[in-house]
């Protein structure tokens, strides 16, 4: 990288990381929700799927601050990791990923949950008449006929950890190498007015972000219309 | 213990299922009724795709369902061909034939060719589902269930969108899995050609309840125009092949009563068959025929005659020797010929066909 | 009339005093203020940004738009920034820097002295004081002061170095206490105000800076923790 | 010009659609052929929903496609049933019904009732389609494509998920449809039945290709397996009701040739009629029968005798006044009935029906 | 409002006014983006789909700086404004409203864009035989049947406005009643420590968004599985 510092390449692969773990962790934890807001029949679930989305209208940084408060020695979170003896969360990698997560959960639950529920319930009655189970009939049939749906939920999930700079300072605080991703970087090479080096790894986060989502979208299946045809 | 018992009960706004069968282990049971009566409705309790909440299933002996017991739709030993066309997008036709045969554990594939061939999808399974017309799809959906080794087969209406040619084709298959592999089938149709060529067992339905459930022969014999179009009015006779006349490709079954011959279809003397004599194919005589083409003359007794669906015809019931066959005339024929209960008459068999 | 100021978020408790003060002679006008960072207020003044009167936490910002035209009055020093040792759970009046090598302390916040300029001096201090290297590792760096402070109100940073005018804000001088940080450790911290090329025509503008001099306005500054210039130098 | 112009060429992977056809502009076009064939494929091309390159289309002398012109789907005044089930998820079953008929000009809600009580859907109205079963589906399809008066017809096996009975009570609407506003129906139909009853024009497609397209009378004279299932063979003949016996609920049917007895089907003395006459139906004599339940006996002439589908059946043309009739018969019993080109013989006719 | 100060309440209808108008100003163009997206055979569309996702991997201030520099006396975008007699667009509504729209047209297209795959192109077909133009289609048909996208689409770019704060911040200058909006406001009340007012403002600020969502999601009509069945 003829153009980066060693601290913007450390920024620039700490984000990656960062943004990669939230993703995962999103599929993991956005896919049950998500599966769950499409089939269940409460009527609170429209609640739920209005709370899901309710970190977004907060300001990344107060977002921050109140995760700040409540993973900090008085809070319920930071309290729950002291008992518990791990590590506190605020100022770690950690720390980041839990609150990138609440933060961009939105963006991996909503596009799934309309994706299962247009998908139906004929392809899983067919896969379970052919021996699959509920669980296998998931990874064999609603992931590859959903894949559209994953794709852009990725996209959205990993771009927006990508870009986040509020939340990730409040908790992070800026540590380089730990908490100092890409998006804090060249915020700090604006105000510095930096204005060279902000840009070179401004165009370099964007080249890999590009990078990395077209893979994803290189994987894409070809075309398809409905779950069973 | 090796029968199928079944009983359901489902409400759905302005719908109700009420169910309580006993249908044969063995063998084909059609489902038979209006647009509209529950057909599908019935075969998804049975898959377990639709749960009823107080009902009770026991399929060969295992219970599947009951107070107790719920077994899950993917651990019920079946095959399911559903009303519409039901292939996985994301699968070749390959994928969608193999996706069942993974996950069934004697997952050998050695008729596989053969049902493939049958199906005639050979060329067609490189291809994606969504290319294929309507009727390559469903003949996929049903090389696929049949590739599981299922244990009951669950058939909604398989062959509605296959042409003539193609169920033809299929049906042969169709009776060899009764015959041969024992396993009972429970297929859904509206067509009674195919009813009549394919099920023993018959099941009526109206409205969301059995108004009928009795075997094939029986249900024949006794002309019931919810389920028959009055052109396939007909007996139903067990035979067997007594005769060949190759010159002529023509072959001889005999029966408890006389032998009919019908054109030959290369099975071998002695072998057992079933025979379909619809009414409209049988008439009437005071006395043996000379010269005419009809080959095929009985003797026999009238033992009934009936109303017709028509107030201009008749349908007369004569037992040949231990058989029963029916023949439809118009009342004012009955009445010139002065036919009387119990009367000796000759029969004239137009038509045989083998089911 | 009309004005807006853009000011440092240091001067955000002086400042709505002063504005308070001010007001009671000019009933009739209305005064904004904006806060925010000295560096993106000057970044927004080059393009346009419609604020007549720019108060920078630090005197390189106006500079920089008196050297592109972009202002209507000389720069003018307002007060000397001065630094403290702050801590919500300890008494930090008892602390001094070599305190920070106390293992009970595992973080210290500061502003990021990459370009918040209270983070400058607090880092020229640790390293005049000979304690950089030690605790550097230990350190969390806050986008500015305002949020440097946080962390420590937090709880999550043990001792903080932030702003004089904050630490005496009743909000903070509540928990624990501070602790001076002597100006002889790190460079001077001139904060000046400067009236932009927008405010040229404004004569609100220019009473408000008149009104700067004022010994009402010094005693506010002074109340606020703010060390006044002796002289108000011009360049 | 007031014919149906079709010439279209669509290259797809493993399928190529070819045709070059001129359909007359009224009545019911029956396209048969087995599945594959392409008969979809020709709808939409027609529907405008697949765009091949260099078409000809005309319609009822009005061009919908050639080098410099392309009617949009939307604009061209017709109705489409599809194969599959395509009512729109988001509407009611009036909101369907009502989609159409809100867009055309002439949106007139007069045969509304009469078209919903035909379809036997006017209890479904206010329902969602998901809650339907298959056939309601159709039913409710086929009925909104009715509704907005289209210029012409397309049917792509609009009945395949209807039960016998259904399809019974459609019949007379299509066929009234056909007679009396003598707009054309091009209808796609695996069914023999179907097609024999409405058609009055058969095209026969193979592989992309049509192989046959002719007048139905012609085509049902000249057996064609491709076509006809064997039991279906038989012969077309115009008529009209010529008597009426009351008491017994009989017609006759005149024909050049003579009459025959059918069924009363409740139609007035001269009113026209088309009858089939199946091939399995028709038996010859050398004399006059007697005492015999068919009542049904003319006298002609044999034109030919034909190979049928079987090796150990033949086919007889005989001319019964200017009518061809067909007649089936084992080839040993028209051997030993000694059957010669030319010869007069005795017809029985078994039975007639009318389509 | 007991609570609310005049400058909190004023924030807070900006806000509602900004995310309000961006998401209507979205579904307009948006739209037919997606459509385009949906429906290209084009190889480069991938490329579009990603480029369209990629302002979200910037850190808000920084494309803030981007777009203001943009925007600003010398910035390309400011010397069309000029050109056309236009009021510059830094530090006013309007400029909020473009940046906002830009920063958030992921958050619109995609949901959509892989509705509009799933619903296949039957549901349109049925219409033209029924008499309807691709545009009375559009909105009698599809429309209606991949409204839980729209719903998506709209809480997202809805919740994700209402929350942003680096871009606002950039082009908008804070100045209250014309660009200070409630992240902005809330955002400064933290800053000034002043606990109590911010969250207040915090609350009012997701009962609100809450609410208009909320009622986006009861005009859901009826779960659906396909577009035609
Ligand atoms: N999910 C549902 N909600 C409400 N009603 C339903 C639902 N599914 C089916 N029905 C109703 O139940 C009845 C029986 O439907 P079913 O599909 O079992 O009929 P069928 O006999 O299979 O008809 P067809 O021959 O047309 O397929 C119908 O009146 C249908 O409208
Ligand atoms: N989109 C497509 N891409 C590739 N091949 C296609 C496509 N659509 C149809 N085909 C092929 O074109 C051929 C004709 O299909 P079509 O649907 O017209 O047949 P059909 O005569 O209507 O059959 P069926 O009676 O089964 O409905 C088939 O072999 C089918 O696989
Ligand atoms: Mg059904
Ligand atoms: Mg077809």
């Amino acid at each position: 990288m003829m153009f980066l510092s060693d601290g913007d390449l450390q920024s620039l692969v700490l984000s990656l990381e960062l943004a990669g773990s939230v993703t995962a962790i999103l599929l993991l934890i956005g896919t049950p929700i998500a599966w769950w807001l499409a089939h269940s029949r409460a009527w609170w679930k429209v609640l739920v799927s209005v709370t899901v989305a309710m970190p977004l209208v907060l300001p990344p940084s107060v977002l921050g601050f109140y995760l700040l408060i409540a993973m900090g020695p008085q809070g319920p979170l930071g309290m729950l990791t002291h008992t518990l003896g791990i590590a506190p969360l605020p100022f770690s990698f950690a720390g980041l990923l839990v609150a990138s997560v609440l933060y961009a959960l939105p963006f991996m639950v909503q596009p799934l949950q309309n994706a299962f529920e247009a998908l139906g319930d004929r392809p899983l009655e067919v896969a379970a008449t052919l021996r699959a189970s509920p669980l296998d009939a998931f990874f064999t049939v609603v992931l590859p006929l959903t894949w559209p749906a994953f794709l852009t939920a990725i996209t959205l999930s990993f771009a927006h950890t990508v870009g986040e700079f509020g939340v990730v300072l409040m908790i992070g605080g800026n540590l380089p190498g730990i908490t100092r991703v890409a998006s804090l970087q060249i915020f700090d090479h604006v105000e510095a007015l930096e204005y060279a080096e902000a840009n070179h790894l401004a165009l370099m986060l964007l080249l890999f972000s590009f990078l990395v989502l077209l893979l994803v979208y290189a994987r894409q299946p070809a075309r398809r219309q409905d779950g069973v045809s | 213990m090796s029968d199928i018992v079944a009983r359901f009960r489902l409400d759905r706004s302005g719908f109700q299922l009420d169910v309580d069968l006993v249908l044969p282990g063995r063998g084909v049971t059609a489902f038979f009724g209006t647009s509209g009566s529950g057909k599908t409705t019935l075969l998804r309790c049975i898959a377990g795709l639709e749960r009823a909440p107080e009902g009770l299933l026991s399929v060969l002996g295992e219970v599947w369902q009951d107070q107790s017991t719920w077994l899950a739709p993917y651990r019920r030993p079946l095959g399911y061909v559903f009303q519409e066309a039901s292939l996985f997008a994301h699968l070749s036709v390959m994928g969608n034939l193999q996706y069942g045969v993974k996950r069934t554990k004697s997952g050998q594939l050695t008729h596989f060719e053969h049902i493939v061939d049958l199906l005639g999808i050979a060329h067609l399974l490189q291809r994606q589902p969504q290319g294929l017309s309507g009727g390559e799809r469903q003949r996929v959906a049903i090389a696929r269930a049949l590739l599981i080794n299922p244990k009951i087969l669950l058939m909604d209406e398989p062959l509605a969108a296959l042409d003539v040619q193609r169920k033809q084709d299929i049906f042969p298959y169709l009776e060899r899995l009764r015959d041969e592999l024992a396993i009972p089938v429970l297929y859904v149709s509206h067509d009674h050609h195919e009813v009549a060529r394919l099920a023993d067992h018959l099941v009526v339905m109206e409205a969301g309840q059995v108004i009928s459930n009795r075997p094939m022969s029986v249900a024949m014999a006794q002309p019931d125009q919810r389920f028959q179009r009055d052109e396939d009015i007909g007996a139903i006779i067990d035979g067997q092949v007594g005769a060949i006349d190759m010159p002529w490709h023509l072959a001889r079954m005999d029966f408890p009563g006389g032998g009919l011959w019908m054109r030959d279809h290369d099975l071998p003397v002695g072998k057992k068959v079933r025979l379909l004599i619809l009414a409209r194919d049988v008439s009437l005589a005071r006395h043996p025929p000379e010269q005419s083409s009809i080959q095929n003359s009985l003797q026999g007794h009238i033992t009934a005659i009936l109303d017709d669906t028509h107030p201009g015809l008749a349908l007369v019931q004569v037992r040949v020797g231990t058989s029963l066959l029916l023949a439809r005339l118009t009342k004012r024929a009955a009445t010139a010929l002065g036919l009387q209960m119990g009367e000796s008459i000759w029969v004239q068999v137009k038509s045989v066909a083998l089911i | 009339e009309t004005m807006t100021i853009a000011a440092a978020a240091d001067l955000k408790f002086a400042m709505d005093d002063l504005i308070h003060n001010f007001k009671s002679t000019h009933p009739n006008d209305e005064i904004k203020v904006v806060y925010g960072s000295s560096g993106n207020f000057t970044t927004q003044i080059t393009q346009g940004a419609p604020y007549d009167v720019f108060f920078s936490a630090d005197i390189g910002f106006p500079r920089k738009l008196a050297q592109m035209k972009m202002t209507a009055s000389p720069v003018i020093p307002y007060a000397m920034g001065r630094i403290v040792l702050w801590s919500a759970t300890r008494n930090a009046s008892k602390m001094s820097l070599s305190s920070l090598t106390d293992p009970s302390i595992t973080r210290i916040a500061i502003a990021n002295p990459k370009h918040a300029p209270y983070g400058q001096r607090a880092e020229e201090a640790l390293r005049s004081a000979g304690l950089w290297d030690k605790v550097e590792p230990k350190l969390v760096y806050g986008e500015n002061i305002a949020q440097t402070a946080q962390f420590v109100q937090t709880g999550n940073a043990q001792v903080g170095i932030i702003a004089l005018s904050l630490a005496v804000n009743p909000q903070l001088a509540s928990q624990g206490g501070y602790w001076l940080i002597p100006d002889s450790l790190h460079s001077p911290m001139e904060q000046a105000y400067v009236i932009t090329s927008h405010g040229a025509e404004n004569p609100l503008a220019h009473q408000f800076v008149a009104y700067m001099n004022s010994t009402p306005a010094r005693a506010i500054m002074t109340q606020y923790g703010f060390v006044l210039p002796s002289v108000a130098t011009t360049k």
